[in-house]
């Protein structure tokens, strides 16, 4: 295995774009180092991002929105001062990921490009409808977070293509977001549901939602259907039990050793009520 | 493979080795360094036992490269007392017997640590659930959580 | 050996002074397995099979030789031929003969100059199976047609006719069960299933083995039990008992997974044919997929119960897999299953079932937590369909000294009503229970044997007291052993050193197991202490010139035993040790006996738990372990046995499993989805020590160690029972199978 | 002689009796004489078994003394975790 330091996303790319065997970029490394001590994934080429400046930031962007760097670690991301009340349910979502010890290193980015249907970090990402910046040998254009997943491990990024910043739009007024997952223990396990809700109101009416479902089909779903349940409406029991029904008949499930197809489409609707509770309990300024 | 080289600070000591890419941090601190108080229980980043902190931060020696340590700051549990002096956690761990067979306690110690560097005062809630990613199978966490909570009081009363 | 005193007044002993062993500890000095080193050392590293059940073709490790760096290979053909009984078994398990028996079984190893070349040579070893069908369920395993795993492995028990896969069957009891049953004003039948549970220790197996041509051995590894490793490798490897050197490291949890060995011959054979030291640490899906979790049980049970609460019979059938080997614990289980309780007509039948699974070891009172989790459960239907107590049904019917035990002798004292009362009387029981919480409560037994014990001391040149044991220290109990020093000796606890001596210094030990340490080694340690004392009064008798009758020993100084023994000032230990060289020679003393008297351990454990009814998720709320110690030694790490029992029962109730998929092959082998207990699951766990002495041991003790793994089982079944008002009779109670069991409430 | 109590797995190998009256002043000479008596007792009793004399539980010491009158039981083997 070659280890590479680049010091600028170009001279990066250059060595995925000519490497000929498995190449992975190493930025927390808490996927990346569990395959290679396992023997599932070893890399003839490891390329680590940390030493490309500006990758560990966490900046302010024109629009009011975010730009995060593709080092910025879970626990840097909670630490922040303003990210999270913006997106309380962006940090949640990377701060459930695995340990304190994991939250010390794990990345948004990296938790995307495993690309497991059940990473806590993409559900809120995609509900904020965020994007990330991907620069390859034909440059750079932003494509939306939903369109990287490609199946279980995969993502639709070809040789010598990386991810450079993840960018979250503004909130804006009266927006809230959440997620929530669902593990057997309270810390530590990989999710067996996922859901993440992000909406905005007026007084108390809903009037855009975006709601996100994962571990629940091959790829991290965004739900349509579950958004239209609550779209125009006060969040009433109606509209939850129409937001849960849409939830169950978005899943796809698999029976695995985390969960059954029966436990995890019922579950989903479940989390979706809870996690919508909070967000629009949020929009109206109502929870932290 | 040709070895990679690597300067890096341990515990305030200025620290050269040579590692093979593939090796992690905590390899080379064990079989590199000579410092064995880091342990591999998992090698997944599931059990804590192998915790270190990098400059400041809390990790899994386990899910670092030996590499990744070049012109970072390391602190393992073999640097948390200072001289024949023991911290408030190491002496409360063993007044409130926090262990047993010993061997999650120098990563359950590095990590109350950097809990309360980072929190003087926490709950036992937010004790259990920064602690939740060392695993003990001996002692039911019971005295473990009472050592923590017995030092972070002498310390808040000592600053 | 009958007790000294019951009400003995203590210096030391019931004290809480800090372990000697501490400091290393919490500073990471403390030398565990995988931190030992040596000049010249190899490292090795075991190829395993990736198949439940193969018929192994060929091996060609041509490749692996080739690779540079790499110093030598073995395989079966490298292991001595003809053993038999147990000890084939172990060189089976070891090593893989003509067949892979299980995921993971070890089929050959490699040992090189670096750790990552060695696992790279695995690679290049190229093993042809002819894959076999498997069966991993023990139901099944039973059944007609089931791929049998070894024929002919059946012994003197078994009926004719059943499936080879049963290798043992045990029938014990006595009375009429029908008479029993038709005086029931109630009677339950139900049947119960556990799955397999690791041990879960944090420290994987690991261990530095040397072995010349000359057939001289020294061995350096984590293990409960040298004298147990001793005698394995040896014989796995044909060599001389005492030729080989076995010096135990400091110990990462046991709980009866490392009283046995899985890798140790490997390192030595590898060693021997390298001419150079080999070290090896297993990983930790090695460790879960190929060391010794306990056996999974599929259970029947049938109780009757008069509407006063008395039980009036009681029937089981315990069927239990121990992986592709016999020695599932079933024989216990069908021993203790209902042994708390006074039943006159009582019956039990047990199957020893092989599987394509590991070769199961023993984990913390083995055979006990199966057996619990149905009769108490059981008992606890029966109670709430009666509208009876728990507690109070379970006092009507609890064993006591004299009552006549379900397998067989009489009781000696035991304490299982003093644990009752005490939970009975604990502010837990009487705390209110909000919506969608239950609570739960369960008894268990835990009996063992003294086992063989060798011990000495030494008495240093300034009076301070050396101590030697080989019961290797797992949870503090060297300080127990220095508390019974210095109680024997009368001189400070900080003045006695305890050492964990190897193999070749002191005569053969039984592991720390099976609850024994503190009473067989504390036991040795005082009797050791007794015969260097006799000594010390001789010398002070001849330096007085009178009878050494008429001496004796008080608080660490020799006294003339009356006022006819004369008038002589105390001679204190420090000064009989100062001219001990010139006054006859060193002074120790030594004990080695395999000593009976050892006392069974009751206790009782409450739990709280409150389930999401939407999710299934169980959260514990409040958990309380009542045990009875017989006496404390060093109360804190008694109340440690206590707290570690329960959650490690806490979690085999409510997440860890083995998950086997249809392929045969562990699913689940890493800390990730093998979910033990984590520090934010739990509350406090609250203790009560009882103390119903031993009258076995000198100071009352009784082996705490191992009771605090049963009760939690069915403790925490009865709390979801409570809280979802459905009984669920299969472990673990995992969130799905908790929230399909709501929604079948209907 | 000394009574001692079989449990019911082992009563089909001797002559189907529950209790067995052998001769023996000591553990071992008992278990050496029920051996005598019932040779289809061997492979257990080789197999591994404890000794329950007046409720005390003797795992493998041969030489315990055991009074006429003392209630003998043979308990499956033991184990230890």
């Amino acid at each position: 295995m070659r280890y590479h330091t680049p010091n600028s996303f170009e001279d990066a790319t250059a060595i995925a774009a000519r490497a000929t065997g498995t190449t992975r970029y190493l930025a927390g490394g808490t996927d990346v180092l569990v395959q290679l001590r396992s023997d599932v994934v070893t890399p003839d080429d490891l390329i680590d991002v940390k030493h490309i400046p500006g990758v560990k930031e966490i900046t302010r962007t024109g629009d009011g929105g975010w730009r995060i760097g593709v080092a910025v670690a879970g626990a840097e991301m909670s630490e922040h001062e303003n990210l999270g009340r913006d997106w309380p349910g962006i940090v949640e979502g990377m701060d459930l990921i695995g340990s304190t010890q994991v939250q010390g290193r794990a990345t948004l980015v990296g938790n995307l490009c495993n690309g497991s249907p059940a990473a806590d970090g993409v559900p809120a990402l995609i509900a904020a409808g965020a994007s990330v910046t991907v620069t390859g040998p034909g440059g750079a254009r932003d494509m939306a977070v939903e369109a990287i997943p490609a199946g279980p491990g995969k993502t639709v990024l070809t040789k010598g293509e990386m991810i450079t910043a993840v960018n979250i739009p503004a909130r804006g007024q009266n927006g809230g977001d959440a997620y929530l997952r669902f593990i057997p223990r309270t810390e530590m396990d990989i999710a067996v549901v996922g859901c993440a809700v992000n909406l905005t109101v007026e007084g108390d009416k809903i009037t855009s939602a975006r709601v996100v479902l994962g571990a629940v089909a091959p790829t991290i779903r965004l739900v349509e259907d579950a958004a239209r349940a609550i779209i125009g409406t006060t969040l009433d029991e109606a509209a939850l039990t129409a937001l849960a029904e849409a939830a169950e008949a978005a899943c796809a499930p698999i029976d695995d050793k985390r969960g059954t197809i029966e436990f995890r489409t019922e579950v989903a609707g479940v989390l979706a009520k809870r996690a919508a509770k909070i967000a629009y309990a949020r929009a109206r300024g109502e929870a932290k | 493979m040709s070895k990679i080289h690597v300067n890096t600070t341990v515990n305030g000591d200025e620290v050269e080795y040579l590692c093979d890419p593939r090796e992690t941090l905590l390899d080379c601190l064990r079989d590199r360094v000579g410092l064995t108080g880091a342990k591999e229980g998992c090698g997944t980043g599931d059990c804590g036992a192998c915790s270190v902190t990098l400059d400041g931060r809390l990790v899994c020696s386990c899910l670092v490269l030996g590499a990744e340590a070049e012109g970072k700051e390391i602190t393992t549990i073999e640097g948390m007392a200072t001289g024949d002096e023991l911290h408030p956690l190491q002496r409360k761990f063993i007044e409130h017997a926090a262990l047993q067979c010993g061997v999650c306690t120098p990563g359950i110690l590095v990590a109350a640590k950097a809990l309360l560097e980072k929190n003087p005062d926490p709950t036992e809630t937010e004790m259990r659930y920064w602690l939740a990613g060392n695993l003990c199978r001996c002692t039911g966490y019971d005295k473990i959580i009472r050592a923590v909570m017995d030092a972070a009081q002498e310390m808040r009363e000592a600053s | 050996m009958a007790l000294d005193s019951d009400t003995q007044k203590f210096k030391y002993i019931g004290t809480r002074p800090d372990r000697p062993d501490g400091l290393d500890k919490v500073t990471g000095r403390a030398r565990f397995g995988a931190d030992f080193s040596m000049p010249g050392m190899l490292h090795g590293a075991i190829l395993r099979s990736p198949h439940a059940h193969a018929k192994i073709v060929k091996i060609d490790t041509t490749r692996a030789l080739a690779l540079k760096g790499v110093k030598s290979v073995v395989t079966r053909a490298d292991f001595p031929t003809g053993l038999t009984g147990e000890d084939w078994n172990i060189q089976e398990n070891v090593m893989a003969g003509e067949k892979a028996l299980y995921d993971g079984h070890a089929v050959a190893a490699v040992a090189a100059t670096s750790a990552l070349i060695a696992r790279d040579a695995l690679k290049l070893i190229d093993v042809t199976y002819e894959v076999l069908p498997h069966v991993t369920d023990v139901d099944k395993a039973m059944a007609e047609g089931a791929p049998v795993i070894r024929e002919g492995a059946a012994d003197y028990s078994v009926p004719e006719g059943l499936h080879p896969n049963i290798v043992r069957y045990m029938d014990s009891g006595r009375g009429d069960l029908e008479a029993g049953f038709a005086a029931a004003d109630l009677v339950l039948e139900e049947s119960y299933k556990t799955e397999a549970a690791h041990q879960g220790y944090i420290e994987p197996h690991a261990c530095v083995g040397q072995l010349g041509a000359d057939g001289k051995g020294e061995l350096w590894c984590c293990t409960q039990g040298h004298w147990f490793v001793r005698q394995m490798c040896t014989a796995v490897l044909g060599l001389e008992a005492t030729q080989l050197r076995v010096t135990p490291s400091e110990i990462g949890g046991g709980f009866g997974g490392k009283t046995t060995v899985f890798i140790d011959p490997v390192a030595l054979a590898l060693s021997r044919k390298a001419n150079r030291p080999v070290k090896i640490v297993m990983s930790r899906s090695e460790v879960l997929r190929a060391t010794g979790p306990t056996s999974s049980a599929s259970m029947d049970i049938k109780m009757g119960m008069t509407k006063e609460g008395k039980i009036t019979a009681a029937s089981g059938t315990f069927r239990m897999q121990g992986g592709a080997f016999p020695g599932a614990p079933v024989d216990v289980t069908t021993m203790l299953a209902f042994a708390n309780y006074d039943i006159e007509h009582v019956h039990h039948i047990g199957y020893d079932v092989m599987t394509n699974r590991p070769k199961q070891a023993a984990y913390r009172a083995p055979g006990a937590p199966m057996g619990a989790f149905a009769v108490e459960s059981m008992l606890d239907e029966l109670c709430r369909q009666l509208g009876l107590d728990p507690i109070d049904t379970r006092l009507k019917n609890a064993v006591k000294e004299g009552t006549r035990a379900t397998f067989g002798p009489k009781f000696p004292p035991v304490g299982l009503i003093e644990t009752l009362e005490a939970a009975k009387a604990h502010p837990h029981y009487a705390t209110p229970l909000g919506p969608n919480q239950g609570r739960g409560v369960a008894s268990g037994y835990w009996m063992n044997w003294g086992g063989e014990t060798s011990a000495s001391v030494a008495v240093g040149e300034d009076g301070t007291v050396q101590v030697s044991i080989g019961t290797p220290d797992i949870g503090g109990s060297r300080a127990s052993m220095a508390l019974m020093a210095a109680e024997a000796f009368g001189v400070p606890y900080e003045n006695v050193r305890v050492n964990i001596a190897d193999t070749g210094t002191l005569g053969i030990n039984e592991p720390t197991h099976g609850s024994r340490a503190t009473f067989a080694s504390g036991l040795a340690t005082v009797e050791a202490a007794k015969e260097a004392i006799g000594k010390l009064c001789k010398r002070a008798a001849d330096k007085w010139g009178i009878d050494a009758d008429a001496v004796t020993w008080e608080d660490g100084f020799a006294k003339p035993s009356g006022p006819n023994a004369g008038e002589y000032p105390p001679l204190s230990i420090a000064e009989i040790a100062a001219e001990m060289g010139s006054t006859g020679g060193p002074i120790s003393g030594h004990f080695e006996s395999s000593p009976d008297g050892f006392g069974g351990s009751f206790g009782t454990h409450i739990v709280d738990l409150e389930v999401d009814p939407e999710t299934g998720r169980s959260t514990i709320l409040r958990y309380l372990v009542v045990q009875d110690a017989g006496k404390a030694i060093h109360p804190a790490y008694v109340e440690g046995q206590f707290q570690g029992g329960a959650v490690q029962g806490i979690g085999w109730a409510l997440n860890e499993e083995y998950i086997y998929g249809e392929d045969g092959c562990l699913q689940n082998p890493i800390f990730l989805d093998y979910r033990v207990p984590v520090a934010s699951d739990l509350p406090m766990i609250d203790t009560v020590i009882v103390e119903v002495a031993n009258p076995g041991h000198p100071y009352g003790v009784r082996g705490v160690g191992e009771t605090g793994i049963t009760p939690p089982l069915p403790a925490v079944a009865n709390a979801v029972r409570d809280a979802i008002g459905v009984r669920m009779t299969q472990l673990p109670l995992t969130p799905p199978r908790v929230l399909t069991a709501i929604k079948g409430r209907g | 002689m000394v009574a001692v109590n079989l449990w019911s797995g082992l009563r089909a190998l001797a002559d189907g009796q529950e209790v067995v009256e052998v001769e023996g002043e000591t553990v071992g000479q008992i278990l050496d004489a029920l051996v005598a008596a019932y040779p289809g007792l061997a492979p257990a009793i080789a197999r591994g078994v404890s000794v329950s004399v007046d409720g005390q539980i003797i795992a493998n010491n041969r030489h315990v003394k055991v009074a006429p009158d003392a209630e003998v039981f043979l308990l499956q083997r033991l184990y230890a975790g």
